[in-house]
């Protein structure tokens, strides 16, 4: 049991309608220690995303996945898009051309997009950045892997929100917090807290769909 | 057949200023300002950067210099997503120091590696 | 009380643009644009300058930066020529990444040599 | 014998004229290694000069000069435009406030303005700039030191075309020739171009001023 083309693509458009409330706590987060666009920037590129899903004619999960990642690229204007856009064009790539995603390919596709963002934007973990919600996230799919894609997402989910709270003391040493330096700590990290909010509505999703 | 240049920025204005500095001692280099986004804000628009890199090519290849982080992944990005066979390289350079010397070196008919080292050796002159 | 920047340069859109770009994350740093002639051309007015030196301090001193070397030699002329007593100092430091590492600091409240000193330590980050 | 300051105002006019003269050869020296405005700066900055001075009221040799340094650095807007106005500043201080300027005296300035120039630009003999125009300059001047102020300036002018025609073979290392590197070889620097034109200029005013 996994999440069809129609199942993924509900997925992603609940992951944009979260990621739109959450517009001004991640304008505010990035307000402290960056340019505070975060929220707008993804604000936007899910609008565009939202826009693109409902022209349809989608024929694989991938397909739905590789719209996404172009159309964030294209629309987002900060970090944030070729981050994202990488990433969700990686896990495109692993999932192929399955007709369904399951657990194991969840996490799979999961990885993708971790090694997609580290090769992007070269940040290790403790950093401050996604990459910090996105490490944990995928080990935690890793380990529940055998689970449906509900119990692997809601895994990831959790894994994320503790990785992204876990930014809040670190030093910034990517991306533009890190010109604040020391003055960094003590936030959290808008990127990491947006990967949360992302896994989490995702894992919800497929959760609703697989629970029917 | 010059090496090309696309200058990307988070500011159009910027992008604009560096390259009417760089064009001043290079006027026969394609130096393409790629800043800003799409609607006059802050940020880098891809799809500017990937249509300046397809103007900045004459068939020497293309230099692309940028000034914060996020447009150094949307510079490498645009490089990726090439559909045409142009061969660019994102330079490691301080941007306007890096877009001048770049743009002499281009000038005087180097090619593609040696005007990426000459902006990524680039620094102040007196 | 903040330190203050001046940013200089053979052009008015290059200076313009620095400033916007170290201006989103200092927003309570004078930073001010010296850049072109006065006629709209390239190249470096130092009555500008003067006058932009002057309205950058806050009392706390001001950090100039600079594009190429007569800008540089603009920058410390005019620092020379003050008739009130600013203190400036012309950093030696990428343009575009010195004035956002600068522009930050100097937000964090940094005093004037630290300021200087974030500046001349400027690369690009990711 | 020396010049008065009557003297020394029609001097710096004859320079202004024979710099703007020059105007188009400057430029187009500055086109091969440089940005080509050379020529189109001290033009601008020389007239803004003879603008001042039309404006009289200079009560010293020292005064004329300061007034031509403050002007160049106004209005020359390149390189040429802090180098010649700390080069006449500087001599200006070392004229004081005597009333004539003679031979010793006119040599004392050109020394302090080389020492400007070389404090503002930081440039080595050899570096391929006004610098080695100016050097063997001051060392002639220095040599003829007991002669009257025409023939020290005659020294001075012949040893700066020399200086100025010795920069062609050399690699330029600052200014903005220096981004050429070795294709900088083989021209002539515009700057030591003007500063020969200049001097000879001056020593051609002082010559008709002593004659007569
Ligand atoms: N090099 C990088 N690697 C991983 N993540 C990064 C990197 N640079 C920035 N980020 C993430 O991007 C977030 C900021 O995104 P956003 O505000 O959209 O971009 P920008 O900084 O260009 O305004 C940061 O909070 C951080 O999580
Ligand atoms: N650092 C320096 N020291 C001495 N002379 C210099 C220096 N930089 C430039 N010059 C001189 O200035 C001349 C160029 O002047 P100009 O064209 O007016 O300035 P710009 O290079 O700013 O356009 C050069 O030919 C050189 O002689
Ligand atoms: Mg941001
Ligand atoms: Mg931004
Ligand atoms: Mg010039
Ligand atoms: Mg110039």
């Amino acid at each position: 049991m996994g999440c069809s083309v129609e199942e993924v693509t509900a997925a992603v458009r609940v992951a944009a309608e979260k990621v739109i409330e959450h517009r001004d706590e991640l304008v505010e987060l990035d307000r402290v220690i960056g340019d505070g666009d975060h929220g707008e920037n993804l604000h936007r590129g899910f609008t565009a995303v939202v826009a693109k899903l409902d022209g349809g004619g989608f024929d694989s999960p991938a397909a739905v996945l590789k719209v996404t990642a172009t159309t964030l690229i294209s629309t987002v204007g900060g970090a944030a898009g070729p981050l994202y856009g990488t990433a969700f064009l990686r896990a495109a790539t692993a999932l192929g051309d399955v007709s369904e995603v399951d657990g194991r390919m969840a996490a799979t596709a999961l990885e993708a997009a971790l090694e997609g963002v580290v090769a992007r934007g070269k940040a290790a973990p403790g950093d401050k950045t996604m990459v910090d919600a996105l490490t944990p996230a995928v080990a935690a799919a890793r380990s529940t892997v055998d689970a449906g894609i509900a119990d692997v997402l809601m895994a990831a989910a959790d894994a994320a929100a503790a990785g992204a709270a876990a930014t809040v003391p670190l030093v910034a040493r990517k991306g533009r917090a890190s010109y604040l330096g020391e003055r960094s700590a003590g936030h959290l990290d808008p990127g990491a807290r947006s990967t949360a909010v992302l896994l989490r509505a995702l894992a919800d999703a497929a959760s609703r769909t697989q629970r029917q | 057949m010059r090496v090309g240049l696309v200058i990307v920025s988070h500011s159009a204005a910027l992008a604009a200023g560096v390259t009417e500095l760089a064009a001043q001692m290079a006027p026969d280099v394609r130096i393409m300002p790629a800043g800003g986004t799409e609607d006059g804000g802050l940020g880098t628009d891809f799809d500017c950067v990937s249509a300046a890199l397809e103007r900045a090519d004459s068939g020497a290849g293309v230099v692309l210099l940028y000034d914060l982080g996020s447009a150094q992944m949307t510079a490498e990005l645009a490089v990726e997503s090439l559909t045409t066979p142009i061969r660019a390289i994102v330079a490691d350079a301080p941007l306007v120091e890096g877009a001048v010397a770049a743009a002499v070196c281009a000038q005087g008919g180097a090619d593609l590696d040696a005007v990426g080292s000459a902006a990524a050796m680039a620094h102040a002159f007196v």
